[in-house]
């Protein structure tokens, strides 16, 4: 009878050899290995994140010099909001980029759920609590019904979304009814989402430090299970050069906040979301199966997983998030009208996934492209309405420095090709 | 909030150098030509002739509510003392209003009301310019009314002043044409006014329209093809006076526009601007009513009354103003239309 | 040394589009027995074992799993019962590392949170006992080679706990040493009483594991042979459907042709 | 020394076996087979473009239920001219999806060519035919330009076409200038492209024939030379019932045109270049390294296509496409104005392909989908006309209508896959 | 019976990312010579043959095509030598039906017009002399078998007229008569004047048509072996780097445990 299980299932043969591989380039200790390494990657184009993270610079800095107030304390305080909205549509349309397929309707449904909420709260003085989880549950309900479409009749997603862009919109403007905007209050939950900013400066410094210490304390039990297991572990060096690094971003960003108004909540709202959704995306066995299915449909249905569920559990939380991005988003204009969600919502939502490194094919990305993808188009606009040009320059301005944030990305990407990763 | 950002510059104002003040011009988009071409250059040089040390800072919000009110917060950043804010949703627009007003930054309500703590207004009515579109077009029917319907294609469902416009224009048409279709047509497009009217022909019949509203010139274009295909010619209506409308109206094939004289609109907006931005109140004479706003608020207000432009004062209009120049108007397959109104 | 029936398909048929891929086969598996199944190419083996797996549904006939009639409408199903497969496409998911694919769908969890570490060190064992030689288990599965991800597949397919396991050309990419550890394997397979079917090309691999050999041609059943009662060359000419085939003329030749 | 080339390099065995498969099930010969053949087809769902046909003899029934004067001559025949913009334009886009991309800069690049042919023409005085010429070569050189970022630089297409989408829209307000909307003369050829009718009934009827005409003789043709080669060939029969089809739908159409005005220069031009464009996919070398790019681009890279050439080309097509379109849109207004090429043409550019049956993941569809896409599009907006609903109800019905076409193929389709087609 | 020179690698090296795929590899093929290349999984033979064919460009080394040392930057460039490959991923288009694979980039064109029927023809013919039984040259490849497809990629490879061919695994998933059919074809090719390069895990196919075994070993050469001058058991230990290995510890048992 068959032995095993998940512990014991094969019979391991006595003779079994070592899979070291004499070739594999195992790096040097210490500080020159890390360099050596790091000029490889550099070479070969192993960059991750990097290319887009040094395009957001140049962005930076040459939108600084060319006006001051650009890298004020202020200016970038309010950047940090503004980007909320449409980063979190963006965290949602990750996801869907994730497996290979696409939302057109993220826009509409962030109307749509801004709109319930405005209409419920303001119009019809329902509680703001009732009012905000109805507009969630809206925002899910769409996706759910979307992926029904998608994953069980076999509509490509790209016309249902495409559908639902359109009869979503219908259905927020026959909410919003003949008046058209309705205002928040200004007092209820939604509108004290973008409002409020913790002003003292414990609260920036603080949230940095909690993030700098959750990540070093992370990478030290993982290195610690890693080292008692026998199993290859990141370096020391390693870890703490990252640490340090982070602590400098995070730090610096905290000093700058608090240099204007502090910490908005939005903006740490949204952060929590990336990190949350990255764990959920990294970590667990639901991840794991959306990465399968972006790499291999046929592959991971023959692995046993459940594609139809994972598909719609996708479009859902896709839908979800565009919800929460137009409930930010309304609390931004502190109010819902009828051009909510319209707009360039939607191709700026993509784009930021996009821009920030997430593949369009399915199976490679991170939560994080969309925090590093709404930064870059909310740092082009912000930059743009700083300088005050006419529309037509704007555009085409707008339009080159988005290519060239992504050329540095793809040229890194073509030394990795060269160098047979593609 | 009395220590207002013209505070500053205050003590240099009586010499009539007004120091570097900071205007910021706020407008909603860039579908209809006037903003870029009219108000934005007359806004300036107006604020430069009053003003010429003052620094202007142009933002156009591209239709979207959202862009515009982050435009507002980098007005605030830039460190503008007065906004010309023409608002793309006049209702929404409220807590940016407000968050201006808590900066001690003022507030010109341009060309729409917007709600909030505004400090001056200045604008050709929406809803007035419906009604002068509206009662043109019972004009031009005339006698015909009974014979038929007209067909009422209306703007972007998504644009609040629209709804204005529409709501204008009902109050006077209602009751006296029949209307056959209406539509709202998204974006303004004229592709899509173009279907619509070529939809509404076929389903009312080519001999039963008596005329079509458009809310707006960009979509007459369209319409006055799909008139042209069914061998129609009804009475048309339009907005803006754009250059294209002024020819379709020199050629027949639109009845009329809405010309709003911007330069008045342009220089009140610049003389409140400037007058706020020096601290000092505003003249009654540039004031001369109040109005109120959708959020309450008491407005002291400007409003210009636009104008119906039609064959017979194109030349006493637009031409006059300088708007167009009569070369501009009578390309050479306008030449005989000029000729037949005196144009040329 | 064989147990009861695991695994019996009756009068299973399958076609696509104008194509009839199978037609009425027939086949039976018992516990502790290796069964071959062999085949020209073109002959429908990899439909059959697909049939068994729920990639395809058959059109006609059932399957029998311990004596009950089954419908195994996806590859879950299959899995459920305890059918494990290794596919001749291999079907892993490029983009995810070598031990993303060998735990996918039954990931080992702590907390509900994955346990890499633990995944790791057992994916390094497994590969180990097939002898093979991976860089890293941790780069993608896109750049190995076809050998390389040919086992891993099969280490995929050994995780859980299978009655009956498949594998469609399992040594088809692998090298002299991986093949013998593959046969070593099927034979501690067999001794542990799992079902096993494999398909294989080779016939002295076959010979050397197999307890039962299955032949199908063009679609049909062509013959089930006892290991111990025939031999070689009356299984190829099973499959070719002839005595005299491209095979024996060139054996033939090579006899006469020898300097 | 090896002997060869493609006439005669491999030694052929002398024992080489037939390679007539036993299991085909071969059609029987006749009209029993046929429909033997048909039915088989139906139950496993290889219907090629039938549901999408079907889809839109549900909407055109619905809606001539609903409103009489949908169905009439005049409606059909306006319809037929619609069509011809946003058609145009998804014959590029077809292209382009053909190599698993997409294009998001058709919209702006088809506003952007209407603008270059009426300043140059109307404002400028320049020769028609010159500033035609203009507004094709500049959006041929759009596409270059785009194609080159997308095959040489290696940045994502939907972020090339993306930064195109804004940056051309840009180029086109500085186009424009500052007076905005430019009136077409009425008399130039681009005018006359809309305006033109041919109002003799011999025109509409003259072109159907010839099509029916064109379409037997090459089948007959193909079949004849099949038979000599001996290689199997098309039934007589075959080519009989299809004639027959075509020949129906051809004539119905010619006469219901005939009824209003005439056969529209626009609609004939649009046929023409779907048969042209048709032709060049599917028999000459360059339309068979388009599909196998889409198919399989490592592949096509290793059979020595030469990937970036090809992928440059077609997005020059497929620009080059766009100012086509661009052309006819402003020819149905008459002018280019500030809002060409903007609100939902991108989108029902691409819609019209994917609903028409091109694949959005490369590699399967034809230039057809574009006029049957279209077709559903605008019927679906046209019929919406007539109707004359609210916007919001209008926006939901569209989008559910939108969704409902496709179903009918999607679930085609999923017959197909459970038969083991996918 | 072999010819001059017509390829050589000098020192050639690849790496991918921290993995160095090959070492300093040197590699001789004479006309009408069949050199095999073989290694163990992993060895590095599949990047070599790429490396030649252009998919890869090598990081150092060059590469002598008749004694002029050439760069070889894309496919093109290899086939407008005179290389043909075989791919062990085989790399076919799965949308396009088996005549537009086979002729893919060098379709046979009437008035710049494809010329399906001639196509058609000659597939016909190719596909039966590699006695493949494909139910229509009409249907998408994806719908094919292993080894269908695979004969469809070896096919391929001997249109046009190559000076070289090089096959990697070109027999995995063939049947035993499909299999000696393309050795058949090894033996013509070679006969014919032609250089080719044979990857096979397959120790009696090597031994049946080379002339020359080269051996790979962790991305190194290890060795050179005349084929008159060797036996299986020597190239087995080169290829596993020991005497004493999977495959001789399971002979040995098969001889001792043999009933
Ligand atoms: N999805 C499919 N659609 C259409 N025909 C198919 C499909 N899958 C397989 N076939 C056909 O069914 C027949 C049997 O294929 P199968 O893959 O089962 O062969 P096999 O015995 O595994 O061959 P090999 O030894 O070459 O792997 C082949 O003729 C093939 O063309
Ligand atoms: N694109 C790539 N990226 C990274 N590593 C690669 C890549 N291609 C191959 N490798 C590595 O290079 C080594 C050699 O691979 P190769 O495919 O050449 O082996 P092989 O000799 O053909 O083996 P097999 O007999 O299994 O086909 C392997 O360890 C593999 O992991
Ligand atoms: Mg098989
Ligand atoms: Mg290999």
């Amino acid at each position: 009878m068959p032995k095993g299980g998940v512990n014991a299932p094969v019979p391991v043969a006595p003779e079994a050899t070592p899979a070291v591989d004499p070739r594999l380039l195992v790096r040097q200790e210490g500080v020159k290995g890390y360099l050596g390494e790091f000029r490889r990657r550099v070479t070969s184009g192993e960059l991750g994140s990097l290319p887009v993270v040094l395009a957001l610079i140049i962005i930076w800095a040459v939108f600084g010099s060319l006006n001051s107030s650009f890298l004020s304390a202020q200016n970038l305080s309010n950047l940090s909001q503004q980007i909320v909205g449409t980063g979190m549509i963006a965290i949602g349309v990750v996801f869907v980029l994730l497996l290979g397929e696409i939302d057109l309707s993220v826009g509409s449904v962030s109307g749509l759920c801004a709109a319930i909420f405005a209409v419920l709260n303001v119009t019809h003085g329902v509680n703001q609590w009732v009012a905000l989880l109805s507009a969630l549950v809206g925002g899910a309900l769409v996706g759910l019904i979307q992926g029904l479409f998608f994953a069980k009749v076999g509509v490509p997603a790209f016309v249902v979304t495409l559908a639902g862009n359109l009869g979503w919109n219908g259905l927020m403007l026959q909410v919003l009814g003949a008046s058209g905007t309705v205002n928040l209050s200004g007092k209820d939950i939604v509108s004290r989402l973008y409002s409020t900013i913790y002003g003292e400066q414990a609260a920036a410094y603080g949230a940095a430090a909690v993030g700098v210490l959750l990540f070093l304390g992370a990478s030290v039990l993982d290195a610690r299970r890693r080292q008692a297991a026998g199993v290859p572990s990141r370096p020391v060096l390693d870890i703490a050069l990252r640490t340090v690094a982070l602590a400098i971003i995070a730090f610096l960003a905290a000093y700058t906040l608090n240099q204007y108004k502090g910490l908005p909540l939005a903006l740490l709202i949204f952060l929590i979301f990336i990190v949350v959704l990255d764990f959920v995306l990294r970590r667990t066995s639901y991840g794991r199966q959306v990465f399968a299915l972006g790499g291999n449909i046929e592959g991971a249905r023959r692995a046993g997983i459940n594609v139809s569920w994972i598909r719609i559990s996708v479009f859902t939380i896709c839908s979800t998030m565009a919800a929460v991005g137009g409930l930010f988003l309304a609390a931004q204009i502190q109010s819902a009208s009828q051009t909510s969600g319209g707009g360039n919502l939607l191709m700026n939502a993509i784009a930021a996934g996009v821009i920030g490194g997430t593949s369009l094919f399915g199976g490679r990305g991170s939560t994080w492209s969309a925090l590093l993808g709404a930064l870059v188009i909310g740092s082009i606009q912000s930059g743009m309405n700083i300088q005050g040009l006419s529309n037509a320059i704007q555009f085409m301005i707008t339009g080159a420095v988005l290519l060239a944030a992504v050329v540095v990305d793809s040229l890194a990407r073509r030394t990795q090709q060269a160098a047979g990763r593609a | 909030n009395e220590s207002s950002g013209g505070g500053g510059s205050s003590g240099s104002a009586s010499g009539g150098a007004v120091g570097a003040v900071r205007i910021g011009l706020l407008l909603p988009e860039t579908k209809t030509t006037r903003y870029e071409q009219f108000d934005r250059p007359l806004i300036e040089q107006k604020i430069k002739e009053l003003a010429p040390q003052a620094q202007i800072d142009y933002y156009n919000a591209n239709e979207n509510a959202t862009t515009q009110q982050t435009q507002v917060d980098t007005a605030l950043t830039k460190g503008d003392k007065v906004l010309i804010l023409d608002a793309v949703d006049a209702k929404s627009i409220q807590s940016s209003v407000q968050k201006a007003h808590d900066a001690g930054v003022k507030v010109i309500a341009y060309d729409r009301l917007a709600q909030g703590p505004v400090d001056a207004y200045v604008s050709f009515d929406n809803k007035k310019v419906g009604e002068l579109q509206g009662q043109a077009l019972v004009a031009a029917v005339g006698d015909k009314a009974g014979a038929g319907s007209i067909i009422m294609i209306n703007g972007s469902p998504t644009d609040p002043n629209a709804a204005e416009f529409k709501a204008g224009a009902h109050s006077a048409i209602d009751g006296k044409l029949k209307i056959g279709k209406e539509y709202d047509t998204p974006n303004w497009d004229p592709n899509n006014a173009n279907q619509e009217a070529s939809a509404a022909i076929t389903a009312i019949g080519g001999p039963n329209v008596v005329g079509v509203y458009s809310a707006n010139d960009g979509m007459a274009a369209g319409i006055a093809t799909a008139l042209k295909a069914a061998g129609l010619s009804v009475p048309l209506t339009g907005q803006d006076a754009q250059l294209d409308g002024v020819q379709r109206i020199l050629a027949g094939t639109q009845t009329m526009s809405i010309y709003k004289p911007f330069k008045p609109e342009t220089d009140v907006a610049a003389q409140m601007a400037v007058t706020l931005a020096q601290g000092k109140t505003l003249d009654p004479s540039l004031v001369p009513t109040t109005v109120t706003n959708g959020s309450g608020n008491q407005v002291p207000a400007n409003l210009i009354t636009p104008i119906v432009l039609t064959k017979d004062n194109i030349k006493t209009t637009v031409v006059a103003d300088g708007l167009y120049t009569v070369a501009q108007i009578c390309t050479p397959d306008y030449a005989d239309a000029c000729k037949a109104a005196g144009l040329q | 040394m064989t147990g009861e029936t695991v695994l019996a398909l009756r009068g299973v048929s399958k076609r696509f589009g104008a194509v009839q891929a199978l037609t009425d086969i027939e086949l039976e598996v018992r516990a502790g027995e290796v069964v071959a199944l062999v085949g020209d190419n073109g002959a429908g083996k990899s439909t059959l074992v697909k049939a068994i797996a729920g990639v395809h549904q058959p059109d006609e006939g059932t399957i029998e799993w311990q004596g009950r009639s089954v419908t195994i409408h996806r590859p879950q199903d299959a899995q459920h019962l305890g059918i494990a497969t290794v596919y001749q496409d291999l079907a892993l998911c490029d983009n995810l590392d070598v031990v993303g694919n060998l735990f996918l769908g039954r990931e080992i969890r702590r907390f509900t949170i994955l346990d890499e570490v633990a995944m790791e060190k057992r994916s390094r064992t497994l590969l180990n006992t097939l002898s093979i030689r991976i860089p890293s288990v941790r780069i993608p599965v896109a750049s190995l080679s076809g050998g390389q991800r040919q086992v891993v597949a099969i280490a995929r397919a050994l995780i859980g706990s299978p009655k009956v396991v498949m594998l469609d050309e399992p040594t088809a990419a692998l090298g002299v040493e991986q093949t013998a550890q593959v046969l070593d394997l099927v034979e501690r397979l067999r001794d542990q009483g799992l079902g096993v079917i494999l398909i294989s090309h080779n016939m002295a691999d076959v010979m050397a594991v197999a307890d039962t050999v299955a032949v199908l041609r063009l679609g049909r059943n062509n013959g089930v042979f006892d290991k111990e009662r025939t031999n070689q060359e009356e299984i190829i000419s099973a499959i070719t459907g002839a005595t005299d085939n491209a095979v024996t003329r060139r054996q033939a030749r090579g006899t006469e042709g020898s300097p």
